[in-house]
């Protein structure tokens, strides 16, 4: 890892833990808006971290920006840091004015898509894209769509979309976007040749992926703390042989999922032609599933509790498995690859990744 | 190595008619009752409907007519018990008690805790919880630290019971507490029929990782209680309270936990279902047909006066593996994402259930304790 | 249990224990037939278990019957009981004369079919069936066929088929059958209206279950018998946590798959009609896998030996597991009945089983 | 809790030259090779190849060319290892001397060892069996038996291993024994180089569940060892092993031993593949992807003198859960019977893989002793 790197998640890191405590938490889970935390973040200039500085940005390395978000996600940071460094990625990719705020990114999900065409002088863009995370907080909403063989970055402002809200497991904002109007062509830029919706999908996978493995190895760690401390029978639960083999499962998974988000992250420039944000996104998601069912048959009662903070982190395993694609989409996709190379071709296949 | 087996459920007196009965009842009462409720289950928590299943004889209904019960088979009271689960009726306000509480009052009870309990239970008017779990006493039952100290005119009580799932609502507490030596691990512990009114008792609500409240905090402070609320001998606590395990580790509940979603994954899949979603939601089909024989092969034994503790482990543990599965291998089929709060009843009802699945192997015995159990019985500890 | 089903049981397994030593064993995987146990065998009657008395047979209860096969499967008994069961059962029901010695039946794979027509006085039969349970050493094969609308039980002797040989993983045959040719009207006859080749498939499935379950419970024995006698770290290995948690989840699907076979026993007099079969040779099959994995695991390298008769059980289970039918195939039957049912309909499914 | 991390693979020079001329090489020798003969993977004994694999200076090739070796890095040893099972070579013979003989012998062995001993073993001429499994020390292998006493001119041993795999084809052990006293579980352990054709010792096979032959008991009489046949430091044993546990744990033999069958399945699926049977091929493909980044991260700390023995023990782990799941999946996506001995390549693949999977976590370390030694890293025990 580079010295910038280094200091870059060290700094990241240091404000997330500082500030992202557990009534934070559960503020944001009844839906306050964490703006001081927000502003700090805008200071560090985090949502920039994916735009080049020709563009404005901070210019990180994609990898580097992983990172933070593989920082955020140990932190359960209940904001849309991800979602804005994509959205600035795109806009900047289209020559469109970054955001300056909180912003987002639609559509989320493979089935949605948005409608646009020539009207007037400008364009008119329509269409629904559900789960959108943080909608609703979003001062910039960056929506990707298709005209004439092209893909073109759409930049939203507040008044020109409809929100409805919906949450994700861990009470995050995931709403339903309804956009039907007109769009100035200022607002409008075609993206660079090659660049779709499905880079968007991809590069949003790759930044779940390394939330996971942020999150999967904090619960590993609060696993084995707990593990070590609660006594039952007359000595820590994590002498029992029978918690310390879950635990040895819960670290290769940990572990997988670590591997899953370096490859994710190592691929992230690449968008849809990357085949190991796939693998990464399907890995940390089976991971995340068996992390976080180890983790709460550990933790026994005390961590299905609201007080506890175990679940600010297992239900953000949850929800995020299931984000920009589930463990089956992604492994079909894998699969399909595998099929189209053939018998002879999935050597060559696993080799180059 | 004890005896494993699991004899042929008895061949009951034909329940087709209670069944149907039940039924008509349930498409009745419940009536635009929706998924997002009916996910629930036994944790739903409804005196109306209880008080209604009271009114229908459907609870006690083993138990003897001097009592307020019905005296019907074992076999015909699992109809009704899995009937009411498979519909996800709102039956947790007198679960704990018919399946229980109430048994062991009929078992060890004094004759007047039985004539002045036992018939309210069977209206569905009288609702107990369970206290066993402490702070320091989860899995290792015989930590327990709350104590009764012999007073004049009874005991007093002092110590905090934890996890105790909707005593808010409850009217007693069946309190396992020490009475004896500290030392004595399994010996020195009795229980108790606790009025929940009593002075001294503070019930403190405890939010699950979803935020809702069923588990609570029950504070005894100097808490006094009647020689008569003493259950069984004095000293036998332990003895009892493991009696109670067959009765609550091997019923329909310990399986069905999620049937709802499952039920509701059917439909969503349709009749155009992939020979691959056949085959997934085959397997979960028959590993619950399974469990179910299994769980009324117990039912039986439990009638037939055998203890079937080991195989009520059994089934516990096994159930809980589909239970946590349904929720798992519904995701994947629908590829969609779990909402408790959704408008879309499968989503919600995915949601629901992945919240609640990790206490599927929590409650009533982890399965830890549960699979230690088994090895005990094999002969291995 | 009736007094005559215990008497039978017994009696079995006494013949079964002290007649199925591991040198028998290993003999019949050299290929040696075991003439004298199939002729103590014969004495008692079991190969007609499933023929009524009013046709010569000795009319068990199938569900005492399948009792006898469990008992057969605890003891890997390597001759084809099942098979001569029910190639006897389907003969009675069909007029045709009971086989004199051992027997098997064909088709057995869903996918297998005999072409059957009139041919001058007679009828031709011609087809292949793949898989099938000791062709090479049966006297009799019976064959079920459709022609014009309806079933027929075809009895056909040494000379009438050509088999190839080929095994299970325990190194049972499992033969390639070839029919060509005549076969006079006397070994033809229609089986009873509703009775066809699925009910082969069915009562062979059940038959296999309860090898299975048979099989699991011995071998639960043999491996809690191990973990107790074997030490490691200064004491038996079944004293350590670690081994204690796996032997439990083997006896939980030694206890479904005991459960799966009785359903299945009991579905067995209905054949195809039947769902328990399904139900049964599904669930058994799953545990199958998962009590040779854990047996061997537990067993450690003495296991995997072939001096140890572990391996004669556990072969056995994954051979069996995709006889009749292996699991996908009975799971996706269950899944698609559920879908036609329709959610509404799953409930009373069940409860009727 | 230890440092448990992976970091990335060392970025080689770039491999795809090597890549290349190892797939040429492969597809040269082994044209024509059933695969029912590639699924032996790893097993595979055939020393004329092994030889030619010397010749082309792909064994050993990480060492220093003083010994034989080629100075190559980690990461080109690992192209040559993994293209090798990715085609089902039979590289049984030279794999334990190049995998872990040679290294020990070049870390702590005599000059004369190295001389005398790596550059026959690079050449492929030369090959290692291990001798640490005894009758009663399986999984604890501080509790062997097999003793080396003192003797004018050097060693006398007496003993027995087991499970020694290729005994009856390698010219020497790494014999694993006890020199000190029995009562020091740990310390009084020492290695020795074994020339197998000493009086003495003789070598007995023992069939596995296949009837296959490649285990063996070797039992030593009164076998007399020189002097110069001890291995590093007298008493050193146990240390000297637990750091050969990192080179056997982490190679990609580790997660490729059904590698062959993966392959045959998906040729059988061919491309009309149904989408749940590319998930659940996708699957394991992604499962192998992740499993060769964590290998390939481990191999580079060992280049770098790190000793990853917990990363080591996690690919394993991971890597036999995998390789057990493939004929698991297989079956039931190709709803066929395993044959061992069928003409049909997959059904034969297929038998082959089921039955040798049991044996993928208890080679090499049990599933149970390597998640003992990640709880213990943990900080657990």
């Amino acid at each position: 890892m580079s010295e910038t790197s280094q200091i870059v998640r060290d700094t990241a890191n240091r404000l997330f833990t500082e500030r992202i405590s557990p009534q934070r938490l559960l503020g944001a889970e009844t839906g306050a808006w964490l703006g001081e935390e927000w502003t700090l973040i805008e200071e560090m200039g985090l949502p920039l971290a994916m735009v080049g500085e020709e563009h404005g940005g901070v210019g990180l390395d994609d990898v580097d920006a992983a990172m933070v978000i593989r920082v955020a996600g140990a932190n359960a940071v209940p904001l849309p840091l991800a979602e804005t460094m994509l959205a600035n990625r795109f806009l900047a990719a289209a020559g469109l004015p970054l955001s300056s705020g909180p912003a987002t990114v639609a559509p989320v999900r493979p089935t949605d898509r948005f409608h646009l065409e020539r009207a007037g002088g400008g364009w008119n863009l329509s269409g629904t894209a559900h789960r959108v995370p943080w909608a609703r907080s979003a001062q910039t909403v960056l929506v990707l769509a298709e005209a004439g063989g092209q893909t073109f970055a759409i930049r939203l402002g507040d008044g020109q979309v409809r929100t409805e809200c919906a949450h994700n497991l861990a009470v995050e904002p995931r709403d339903s976007l309804f956009v039907d109007g007109p769009v100035p062509d200022t607002a409008v830029a075609p993206l660079p040749e090659g660049t779709g919706i499905g880079d968007l999908m991809a590069m949003g996978a790759a930044l779940r992926t390394a939330a996971m493995a942020g999150a999967i190895g904090r619960v590993l760690e609060m696993t084995v703390g707990y593990a070590n401390e609660r006594a039952q029978f007359g000595r820590p639960i994590g002498k029992f042989q029978a918690i310390q083999q879950s635990l040895a499962v819960l670290a290769g998974h940990a572990a997988a999922a670590s591997g899953a988000a370096d490859l994710a992250a190592e691929g992230l420039s690449q968008g849809a032609r990357s085949l190991t944000v796939a693998v990464g996104k399907a890995r940390a998601g089976e991971a995340a599933g068996v992390v976080a069912t180890i983790a709460h048959q550990v933790h026994g009662a005390i961590g299905f509790t609201h007080e506890h903070s175990l679940h600010f982190l297992t239900k953000r395993l949850w929800s995020w498995r299931d984000e920009f694609g589930n463990e089956a989409h992604w492994n079909r996709l894998f699969g399909q690859r595998m099929a189209e190379a053939g018998a002879d071709g999935v050597w060559p296949l696993i080799a180059a990744l | 190595m004890q005896d494993f087996s699991f004899p042929a459920p008895p061949t009951a007196p034909d329940t087709a008619e209670l069944r149907a009965e039940v039924r008509a009842f349930l498409a009745a009462e419940l009536a635009g009752y929706p998924a997002a409720k009916r996910i629930r289950s036994w944790s739903g928590f409804d005196a109306e409907f209880s008080r209604k299943l009271g009114q229908r004889g459907w609870i006690g209904m083993a138990w003897p007519k001097q009592y307020g019960g019905h005296e019907r088979s074992a076999l015909e009271r699992y109809v009704v018990l899995e009937e009411l689960l498979a519909a996800g009726a709102p039956v947790a306000a007198h679960w704990i008690a018919d399946r229980q509480s109430g048994p062991l009052l009929l078992k060890v009870g004094t004759e007047e805790q039985k004539r002045s309990i036992l018939p309210r239970i069977a209206a569905g008017e009288f609702f107990f919880c369970i206290g066993m779990s402490e702070p320091d006493s989860g899995s290792d039952l015989a930590a327990v630290r709350t104590r009764a100290v012999p007073v004049e005119g009874g005991w007093r009580v002092n110590g905090t019971k934890l996890w105790t799932t909707y005593a808010h609502h409850a009217h007693a507490m069946i309190l396992y507490c020490r009475t004896g030596a500290a030392d004595d691990r399994h010996g020195g512990t009795s229980q108790f029929l606790v009025d929940l009114t009593l002075p001294g008792i503070t019930i403190r609500p405890i939010a699950d990782l979803s935020g809702a409240r069923h588990f609570n905090e029950v504070v005894f402070e100097d808490v006094l209680l009647p020689h008569s609320a003493l259950i069984g001998q004095e000293g036998d606590g332990w003895n009892q309270v493991m009696s109670e395990l067959a009765y609550e580790r091997s019923g329909p509940e310990r399986f069905m936990s999620t049937f709802v979603l499952f039920v509701e994954l059917v439909r969503a899949l349709g009749s155009q279902m992939t020979p691959d979603a056949a085959g997934a939601l085959g397997r979960l089909g028959v590993h619950l047909v399974v469990l179910r024989r299994l769980s009324r092969s117990v039912a039986g034994m439990l009638q037939d006066g055998r203890n079937p503790a080991l195989q009520a482990s059994v089934v516990k543990d096994l159930g809980a593996l589909v239970e946590q599965e349904i929720p798992e291998i519904a995701r994947q089929l629908m590829a969609m994402e779990p909402d408790l709060r959704s408008h879309d009843a499968l989503s919600a009802v995915l949601g629901y259930s992945i919240l609640n699945a990790p206490a599927f192997s929590l409650r009533g015995g982890t399965r830890e304790i549960l699979r230690g159990i088994i090895a005990r019985g094999l002969g291995l500890r």
